[in-house]
């Protein structure tokens, strides 16, 4: 059964890139759709499955065949169905499901064999995602780890021809390929400890470790891990690839860098949270990177002009609060989170499709404005969309980030909490910058589109969302306003406590004194956060629909911080300074002009040479006089008498 | 049940063929037969290897179809023949490209058609034999009687710096091993003084106890021919000239059947008889080892030429290999061997597709290429794959090699682990760049626009790659389990002669 | 003794004369001298049949083939213009060299046969070995060896008319020398 | 009377050469003799004495015996002397080379390896090997109209002399110091001796040594080599390259190894530079030639310096290695310049390593037939050039000369360079010109190349039976 | 007094010596087959000193075969002498000197 839902997608996959380009595109996405909704069905009867066994002991294990074995080391293909997995298939297959609906009408340009190629891709993604989440071991998870890297490289780079779109798609694959480093050291580290990968097993085995065992390995292997986190989820100092990954097509955005791909980081981390809570050094630093990832992509969210890459940033400013909630040891707050963005990142970065496709690829905000009259369906849903990532009651999103500021700040992280609430303050402010930018104010007549990109031919005339793209963007908001209620009660983390291996107890977990504590400031809190939200959308209404002077007025004032975030605090240089020229110009210059041809085959070549030149040298010897020769054998005579004789 | 032969006719096939080729008459007319006729025998070698397999003993760690004739008696030296897992596999390994490479040169090779696919077949004829001798002489027979084939291979039909790149391979290889062959005489005549017989019986000298401080001088010995064979950092210059000189098939061949070669007799040779200063050795070997994976992935990124490049990463991936063999435990050791079938497929593979491509531009630079997606997309889709299962991608073959191999190093030596494991990065870096600058972007060159997509020859050639490629990613137990009870064979066999270093026999 | 002295001085003066004269001519006479000075030695040495054939067969016979080959080719005097050749090994070098090499050989050589010791001493009072018991020995002993020089002797026949006769075939023009 | 039994061998081969030579007195002119076939009957009658003589150690006079060293030696000059004969045929065709004589000095100096191979006696060893040479001298400026091929000639006989001399010289402290020539007498003085050596010793031991090292071209005494190579006619050099070596190395193993034997500490040791030397001299300098000839001349002399060290190794192994590396040799330096011998032409000689260019188009034969020789010569298995070195290299390990032998491995290695060189010109780089720049090839020659390849492939790939004859026959007298 | 065995070897040494060095200092052909002669009749005095000596008939018999063998060489080398002055004019062995290196 599990099987079957990474199975219909691969089907999907093999159907559409083997004869894809010999069916029509109808056929193609019908294909692509029909396996991913199988999927999706699947995972549903699944989940409710799973939701009717007894809440302690909910899992359904499948193991397909073994995979590795050497020696002592052995890994199964097994697929692990918990709560936790079960949330994130139902994301996967759910807003999979819908954004592959939203692709048959926003991929309708793309010839036949282009077509079949994109969803070829997406549904491979698929399959390899919910192996990434199925996965019951490291190595499992692994392998659906890096294919849906794969996915993303070939997903972001689709428009080939366009440099920069191949450009970012290796970029992000081999930042993600860092990550991996520390993963994959993280899990050999494992296995040498553990002799295991399972990640019960694994789980089991650290909940039996004391604290001063555990201390060093365990956060030797966590930092290994997180490392791995951070590159597949976009966090500092590897968030670099995301912001480039917009030259994907918007909804494999939406799919892969907002939703689903960029969380497997959090999602990997949620499920060795027995491991990660042994660790608190490990922790720490998870939560203060995630803020300070929070933070900083906020703050160059702020001024984006390109509104693919303001929801960029907002995906990596939004994964870092994620990060906090998992570093301050609120795993399920940090999964709640996950699955809220899921539903409003997706509307948002569908939505944004939707724009960019009526305005023929249109990507550059200053060039939008007004849109809210032409484009109703894409307006009223991304606005919802927007409400939610603020951070509004009811919206969805409301109810998971409060939870994780709650959770830090009653974890006693204060200065996280207060870092986290302002950029609650920045995220309110930039995204309501993009809608009143995108949807409101005078509007720009003139839309030089971007020539290669797909629907260029009708710039002409504008048009909202067609009828598959209409349909996600309304399912999806309609997620962005209810998603949130399933945490009333605290249902979601109770139904999500056994994957993180039952109550926490560990030295992050809540005290029960702490709890009681908070519980008074819970409202106070609450009520602090909507403040901020509200107070971030009076900032953005004010200086970009009231009074848009003001606001090249205090870019102008400040145009120094404003150049520095404009430029994404120059990371992209820097890395590529310090890191990229000089190992491009070590390897060229210094390793293989210089040692390998300079010296190393010089030294090679020179052995001949030597031969050669001792060659060339020796022969004059024979120098064609007799009397020459004579006197060689005369000396050897003498040297072999005077050997003997002088011995 | 086995009365029959099978691991001298695996030997005899591919030269009575050569033989049969020698008799047809060299018109270009008769291309088509002789190239019917060496695919043919070469298929009928590939389908006996697999009849090998078939009944071959997965579970037992000993020599299986041994055959032993008295052949120089005064010498001890016998035509012994024999597979274990770790031979089997690469005698098949054997058996599968040599077809492939064939085949991959069915066009591009117009002069001399038939003294190529001679020598292809006694090239088979000699690797084969490698791999299957148990008598040390043997061996070294067959190690060096396959560098003539090669070299005329490289230097008849290879490209502009050819004799150059061939004479360096031969001489670079062959000064390697003539102090293999020193080492090779000096333990049979210990053998001598310690029992009274010369033997170069490898069964027999495993049994030899060795002098540690002779055993590193042998060692030294053996571990220098394999090391320049692998090629291991700093001993691999010829390699990057003999692959962009060599034509498609000597590349083919080259990676994927020789190099291993120098792996293979690591784990068979230079470790088992030698285990003391195997023990010494280890960490220089997977020292040399890890710098070789960096920095052969490093200048493998800067190479304008893309069959240097692909040499420079075997470079690369090599030393993933003797790293795994150094740990000297059973997950490097068996993700080595592992690895050096992976390493056979996809760099096999890779030389295909630049062989594919440079037949049809007639040049290897990157720079000459661009946006072939769009032109060739099926080629560019092997490409593709291939270049994913060279980068380790889960689920092909790569991965479950260079997994093992890490997990083996780890075990070992974190500090090597985690250093080699950069080559992960690496690898994707030099491969990805490579494969964007050939295959993305707008199609800038004219000569470009009109390349043919695969042919159906080539179709043979590339699937058969591809889906090995897949299979021994998605099923790595097959193959890995007839590898283990030799691979534990050996490994306890090291481990026990290192713990005992044992006094040097004396008669 | 004095005899001995007078024998030696003469050989060895001559022989030193003949590679000091620059006219083959006056070589080959003085060596004849040398080998008269040596035959006397034979005869001290109790060897008189050897003398005889000294005088004969060496003098008489192998040096007028010399002479006759000087006389033949008509080139007395060594030509010194050669000197001027590029190589520098080829100058008065191996000349020096080789004299330089001739004394360190004759020191070696004293210095061994000095040390000899037992040799120091004087010959056995030996009666001389007659013509007789050489013959006799020469036809039994020696059968084979001398049957082999017959063979030698052939060789050399056949070879010094192979080497010496005018080619005829092709009209006998020099080759022209080739750089 | 003693048995004549052991020099039948020898007397077959001389009275072929007798017999050439009245053939040819009794030719007239333009008429066509066969005479060849002469000496192939000689020979093939040496052969024949060779087996029936096998293991029974005959012996003449005391001085000459047949023993299965000398025995086996034989039989590798009768193979030379075959071979020789057949490639003789087109030199001789070529050039207009006086038919009779060239066969006739062919036999005799064959004549007179046989006796060196097989003597017992100093004298002896020295009349054959004046026998030989003086053959050999002239066969080597035997093409009177070509200045190169006299000053060959000369530089050889003046060297050869002057080196004669100094071996002479050693007989002469023997005989002082053994009183006698014969080496089994000479051997049984030398034992009691051994252990108090006399500065005579030295002069003798110094002086026979110095004899054999210029015959085999050991260096310093090679410098003759090259130049001698160059300018013989190419089916002479073949000749003496092979059968001088063979005949003085088996003069040289026995008279080392058995006379000598006492005293091997002391000629092993002025021995081993001298082997190194040769190896390193032989294949360093050959690696700058850019005639063939040439370069197989310094090749020779290494595969002389490889002989030394199977000498010096001085075991069972060594001795045997001799036998079989000079068998080896014989067939494959043959076989080498039985190609260039077809390959030449009036007007040019194309001995020149460019000449070979292409010749794979032209000749593909001859360019397989050359390169299996080459190979063999660099010591490929599985030719028997391969099996004669690991031979050698074995007898070395085993006497503990590892540096020489580590020496040999190496200057293998360097000299299958310039083998390798006219395996390149053949293959590898285009002919300029048109094919019918070499002439065809006659049809004897032709079989006896091919003959010869077959042979160094079954010596390559199944040795066992001549190791064994090897190792029989040092067996019988050492 | 009479003169001893180590005299006669001496005198042949120096005769011997004599012989080689006029290899060497001569630039004629002639004389230089000359001087070989020197070293051999150098040789011969040594065999007949130590026949003498051993008081055996065969130091005197090796003697005739050594002046066989300086006949057969001085023939043969005398004729290459004479092949040469026909090709180059010349007896100075510097001028043969086409085969080098």
């Amino acid at each position: 059964m599990l099987l079957l839902i990474a199975l219909f997608p691969l089907a999907g996959f093999l159907v559409n890139s083997s004869f894809g380009r010999r069916i029509s595109k109808g056929a193609a996405g019908a294909v692509a759709c029909g396996a991913i909704i199988l999927s999706f069905a699947v995972s549903v009867a699944a989940v409710a499955r799973l939701a009717g066994m007894p809440p302690d002991d909910r899992a359904i294990t499948q193991t397909v065949f073994t995979w590795i074995t050497s020696g002592d080391f052995s890994v199964n293909l097994t697929l692990r169905l918990d709560p936790l997995s079960s949330v994130m298939i139902l994301v996967i297959t759910g807003i999979g499901s819908l954004i592959h609906i939203y692709s048959t009408a926003y991929m309708h340009e793309e010839s036949g064999s282009e077509y079949a190629r994109y969803f070829s891709y997406l549904n491979l993604f698929a399959a390899f995602m919910l192996v990434l989440v199925l996965g019951s071991s490291f190595l499992i998870m692994f392998v659906g780890w890096e294919g849906v890297g794969l996915c993303s490289y070939l997903l972001v780079g689709f428009w080939y021809q366009k440099k920069s779109a191949s450009d970012a798609g290796k970029k992000a694959f081999i930042v993600n390929r860092i990550g991996d480093w520390g993963f994959i050291l993280g899990v050999l580290l494992i296995f040498t400890r553990f002799g295991s990968l399972d990640f019960q097993d694994v789980a089991r085995a650290v909940a039996q470790l004391s604290p001063e065992q555990a201390f060093g390995t365990l956060s030797l292997i966590t930092l290994f891990l997180f490392i791995g986190a951070t590159g597949k989820s976009a966090q500092i100092p590897l968030f670099v690839w995301l912001p480039d990954a917009m030259e994907g097509p918007t909804p494999v955005s939406a799919l892969i860098h907002a939703a689903t791909m960029v969380t497997a980081g959090v999602y990997m981390i949620g499920r060795n949270a027995v491991l990660f809570g042994h660790a608190p050094l490990t922790m720490n630093i998870v939560a203060i990177v995630g803020t300070a990832t929070a933070f900083f992509a906020g703050t160059i969210a702020l001024v984006q002009n390109d509104i693919k890459k303001v929801l960029a940033y907002s995906t990596v400013s939004q994964l870092g609060y994620k990060f906090l909630a998992m570093g301050v040891g609120a795993f399920s707050a940090g999964i709640f989170h996950l699955y809220t963005h899921a539903f409003f990142k997706a509307l948002l970065f569908l939505g944004s499709g939707a724009v960019i496709h009526a305005l023929g690829g249109e990507q550059d905000m200053r060039r939008m404005g007004g849109l809210k009259d032409q484009l109703p369906i894409t307006y009223w849903t991304f606005l919802i969309g927007t409400i939610a990532i603020a951070g509004i009651p009811p919206f969805a999103g409301f109810f998971s980030k409060d939870e994780i500021l709650f959770k830090s700040f009653s974890g006693g992280h204060t200065l996280l909490w207060f870092v986290g609430i302002v950029t609650a303050l920045l995220t309110a402010c930039y995204m309501f910058r993009l809608v009143f930018l995108t949807f409101f104010g005078p509007r720009h007549q003139e839309h030089p589109a971007n020539p290669d990109h797909p629907g260029n031919s009708e710039h002409h005339h504008l048009h909202d969302a067609p009828m598959p793209m209409a349909i996600a963007l309304v399912v999806l908001a309609i997620g962005s306003v209810a998603a949130g209620w399933v945490s009333v009660g605290g249902r979601f983390e109770k139904f999500l406590e056994p994957s993180f291996g039952g109550p926490l107890t560990g030295s992050v977990g809540l005290q029960a004194d702490q709890a009681a504590a908070a519980g008074s400031s819970e409202t106070a809190l609450m009520i602090l956060s909507v403040a901020v939200a509200v107070a971030g959308i009076g900032l953005a209404w004010y200086f970009f629909l009231r009074n848009r002077k003001a606001a090249g007025q205090m870019a102008e004032s400040f145009s120094g911080v404003h150049t520095v975030l404009e430029h994404k605090y120059y990371l992209d240089e820097i890395y590529d300074a310090a890191v990229v020229q000089p190992v491009k110009i070590v390897s060229e210059e210094g390793l293989w002009k210089g040692v390998d041809v300079g010296v190393i085959d010089r030294v090679v070549n020179g052995v001949a040479q030597f031969v050669g030149g001792t060659s060339e040298v020796l022969r004059l010897i024979q120098s064609g006089s007799v009397r020459v020769y004579a006197a060689s054998v005369f000396f050897g005579v003498v040297l072999v008498l005077g050997y003997y004789l002088w011995r | 049940m086995m009365a029959f032969p099978i691991l001298t006719s695996l030997v005899a096939l591919p030269i009575a063929g050569a033989l049969v080729l020698l008799f047809v008459p060299a018109d270009e007319h008769n291309d088509g037969t002789v190239r019917a006729i060496a695919l043919i025998v070469s298929l009928l070698v590939f389908a006996e290897t697999l009849l090998l397999w078939y009944h071959f003993n997965a579970a037992s760690p000993d020599f299986q179809f041994i055959e032993r004739h008295n052949w120089i008696p005064a010498f001890g030296i016998s035509y012994f023949v024999g597979v274990d897992g770790i031979s089997l596999l690469l005698v098949v390994l054997t058996g599968f490209l040599t077809p492939i490479a064939l085949l991959g040169s069915w066009e591009s090779v117009h002069r001399k058609t038939k003294a190529f696919a001679m020598f292809i077949l006694l090239l088979e004829a000699a690797m084969i034999g490698v791999f299957i001798s148990l008598d040390l002489f043997l061996f070294y027979v067959f190690w060096d009687a396959m560098l003539i084939p090669m070299y005329f291979l490289i230097g008849i039909w290879g490209y502009d710096r050819r004799i150059y790149a061939a004479v360096k391979f031969l001489l670079y290889t062959m000064a390697g091993s003539v102090l293999m062959l020193l080492a090779i005489l000096g333990l049979a005549y210990l053998h001598s003084t310690a029992t009274g017989s010369y033997s170069f019986d490898l069964l027999q000298l495993y049994d030899l106890s060795i002098a540690p401080k002779t055993q590193v001088w042998f060692f030294l010995a053996f571990a220098l021919a394999f090391a320049i064979k692998v090629p291991l950092f700093p001993f691999h210059t010829w390699l990057p000239d003999a692959h962009v000189e060599a034509p498609t098939a000597g590349s083919v061949i080259l990676a994927g059947v020789l190099l291993k070669m120098g792996t293979y007799g690591l784990v068979r040779f230079a470790f088992p008889l030698f285990p003391a200063a195997a023990q010494l050795f280890a960490p220089i070997l997977a020292t040399l080892a890890v710098v070789g994976i960096i920095y052969g992935a490093l200048v493998a990124m800067v190479q304008p030429d893309m069959k240097k490049l692909v040499a420079y990463s075997s470079v690369s991936h090599l030393g993933f290999v003797v790293l795994g063999i150094s740990a000297m435990n059973m997950q490097g050791v068996q993700g080595a061997v592992y690895q050096m079938l992976n390493h056979g497929v996809s760099t096999g593979g890779l030389f295909l597709i630049v062989g594919m491509l440079s037949d049809r531009r007639h040049t290897r630079l990157i720079s000459e290429y661009g946006g072939l997606k769009k032109v060739t997309p099926h080629l560019v889709a092997a490409f593709l794959i291939i270049t994913l299962s060279s980068i380790g991608l889960p689920g092909l073959n790569g991965f479950v090699g260079e997994f093992l191999i890490l997990l083996g190093a780890f075990r070992w030596n974190p500090k090597m682990a985690a250093f080699a494991a950069t080559g992960v990065i690496l690898s994707a870096t030099y491969m990805l760049w490579m494969f964007q600058r050939v295959n993305y972007g707008p199609v800038t060159n004219e000569k470009n626009a009109k390349l043919v997509d695969l042919r159906p020859r080539e179709w043979f050639v590339i699937v058969p790659i591809i889906a090995m490629a897949i299979l021994m990613g998605v099923l790595p137990n097959l193959f890995l389990k007839p590898i283990e009870p030799s691979v534990r064979r050996m490994l306890n066999q090291v481990q026990q002669g290192a713990a005992s270093p044992r006094i040097e026999a004396r008669r | 003794m004095t005899l001995f002295y007078l024998f030696g001085a003469v050989a060895v003066i001559a022989s030193l004369l003949v590679i000091a004269q620059r006219n083959p001519i006056y070589s080959v006479l003085l060596l004849i001298a040398s080998f008269g000075a040596l035959s006397g030695l034979y005869v001290l040495l109790q060897a008189p049949f050897v003398a005889v054939t000294q005088i004969i067969v060496y003098a008489g016979a192998i040096m007028v083939l010399f002479l006759f080959v000087v006389m033949l080719l008509n080139a007395p005097h060594e030509e010194t213009e050669h000197d001027e050749k590029i190589h520098p090994l080829r100058r008065p070098g191996p000349m020096r060299f080789g004299a330089v090499l001739a004394a360190v050989l004759l020191v070696e050589l004293l210095w061994a046969l000095t040390r000899a010791g037992s040799e120091g001493t004087a010959f056995p009072g030996a009666d001389v070995i007659s013509v007789r018991a050489i013959g006799k020995a020469l036809f039994t002993d020696y059968a084979f060896p001398f049957e082999v020089t017959s063979l030698l002797i052939i060789v050399a026949m056949v070879g010094a008319v192979v080497l010496a006769k005018r080619d005829t075939r092709r009209g006998g023009a020099p080759a022209p020398p080739t750089p | 009377m003693a048995s004549l039994n052991a020099i039948v061998p020898m007397l077959c081969v001389a009275a072929a050469g007798i017999a050439a030579m009245i053939a040819e007195a009794f030719t007239s002119p333009g008429e066509r003799m066969p005479i060849a076939p002469l000496g192939v009957i000689g020979l093939v009658g040496a052969g024949l004495a060779v087996a029936a003589l096998w293991g029974h150690n005959a012996s003449s006079f005391g001085l000459v015996a047949a023993d299965n060293f000398g025995l086996f030696v034989t039989g590798i000059l009768v193979v030379v002397g075959l071979l020789s004969i057949a490639i003789s045929g087109p030199t001789i065709e070529r050039e207009g080379l006086p038919r009779g004589e060239y066969y006739a000095l062919m036999l005799f100096a064959i004549a007179g390896m046989i006796l060196m191979a097989t003597a017992t006696d100093l004298l002896v060893i020295f009349l054959a090997l004046e026998v030989l040479s003086i053959g050999v001298y002239v066969l080597t400026g035997i093409r009177r109209d070509s200045p190169v091929s006299t000053e060959a000639a000369f530089k050889y006989f003046l060297l050869g002399a002057f080196a004669s001399a100094f071996f002479l010289y050693g007989i002469a402290f023997t005989y002082g110091l053994t009183g006698s020539t014969r080496l089994d007498r000479i051997g049984s003085v030398i034992a009691a001796q051994a252990l108090t050596p006399a500065p005579m010793h030295w002069l003798a031991l110094g002086l026979l040594l110095v004899g054999f090292a210029f015959k085999v071209s050991a260096v310093p005494f090679h410098m003759w080599t090259p130049d001698a190579y160059e300018g013989a006619p190419s089916a002479v050099t073949g000749f003496m390259s092979t059968g001088v070596k063979a005949a003085a190395f088996a003069a040289f193993v026995r008279v080392f190894l058995s006379a000598f034997e006492p005293l091997r500490a002391s000629w092993s040791a002025a021995l081993w530079p001298i082997a190194a030397a040769t190896m390193i001299v032989g294949t360093v300098v050959g690696v700058a030639q850019t005639n063939v000839k040439r370069m197989l001349a310094y090749s020779s002399i290494a595969h002389g310096g490889y002989l030394l060290l199977a000498l010096i190794s001085g075991n069972d192994v060594g001795k045997g290695a001799v036998l079989f590396y000079l068998l080896t040799y014989a067939l494959t330096n043959l076989g080498a310049f039985g190609v260039i011998v077809l390959l030449e032409d009036h007007d040019r000689p194309n001995d020149r390593v460019a000449d070979y260019a292409g010749l794979w188009n032209d000749h593909p034969a001859l360019a397989a037939l050359m390169t299996i020789f080459l190979l063999s010569l660099g010591g490929f298995p599985p030719m028997a050039g391969f099996i004669a070195k690991w031979y050698v290299f074995s007898a070395a390990v085993k006497a503990g000369y590892v540096w020489l032998a580590i020496i040999g491995v190496l200057t293998s290695v360097v000299s299958v360079f310039f083998y390798l060189r006219i395996v390149v010109m053949m293959y590898m780089t285009p002919g300029g010109e048109s094919i019918s720049r070499f002439p065809s090839v006659p049809k004897i020659a032709g079989a006896a190349l091919v003959l010869s390849a077959l042979a160094i492939f079954y010596l390559g790939i199944l040795p066992t039976r001549f190791i064994d004859l090897a190792a029989a026959s040092i067996s019988s007298i050492f | 007094m009479m003169p001893t065995l180590n005299d006669y070897l001496v005198l042949s040494a120096i005769l011997f010596a004599i012989g080689t060095a006029g290899v060497f200092v001569r630039r004629n052909l002639i004389t230089i087959l000359l001087s070989i002669e020197i070293m051999l009749n150098a040789v011969n005095l040594s065999f007949v000193a130590f026949g003498r000596s051993l008081g055996t008939a065969d130091g005197q018999i090796i003697v005739f075969f050594v002046m066989t063998v300086a006949a057969a060489e001085a023939a043969v080398g005398l004729a290459i002498v004479i092949g040469m002055f026909r090709h180059r004019e010349s007896l100075n062995p510097d001028t043969f000197t086409s085969l080098k290196w």
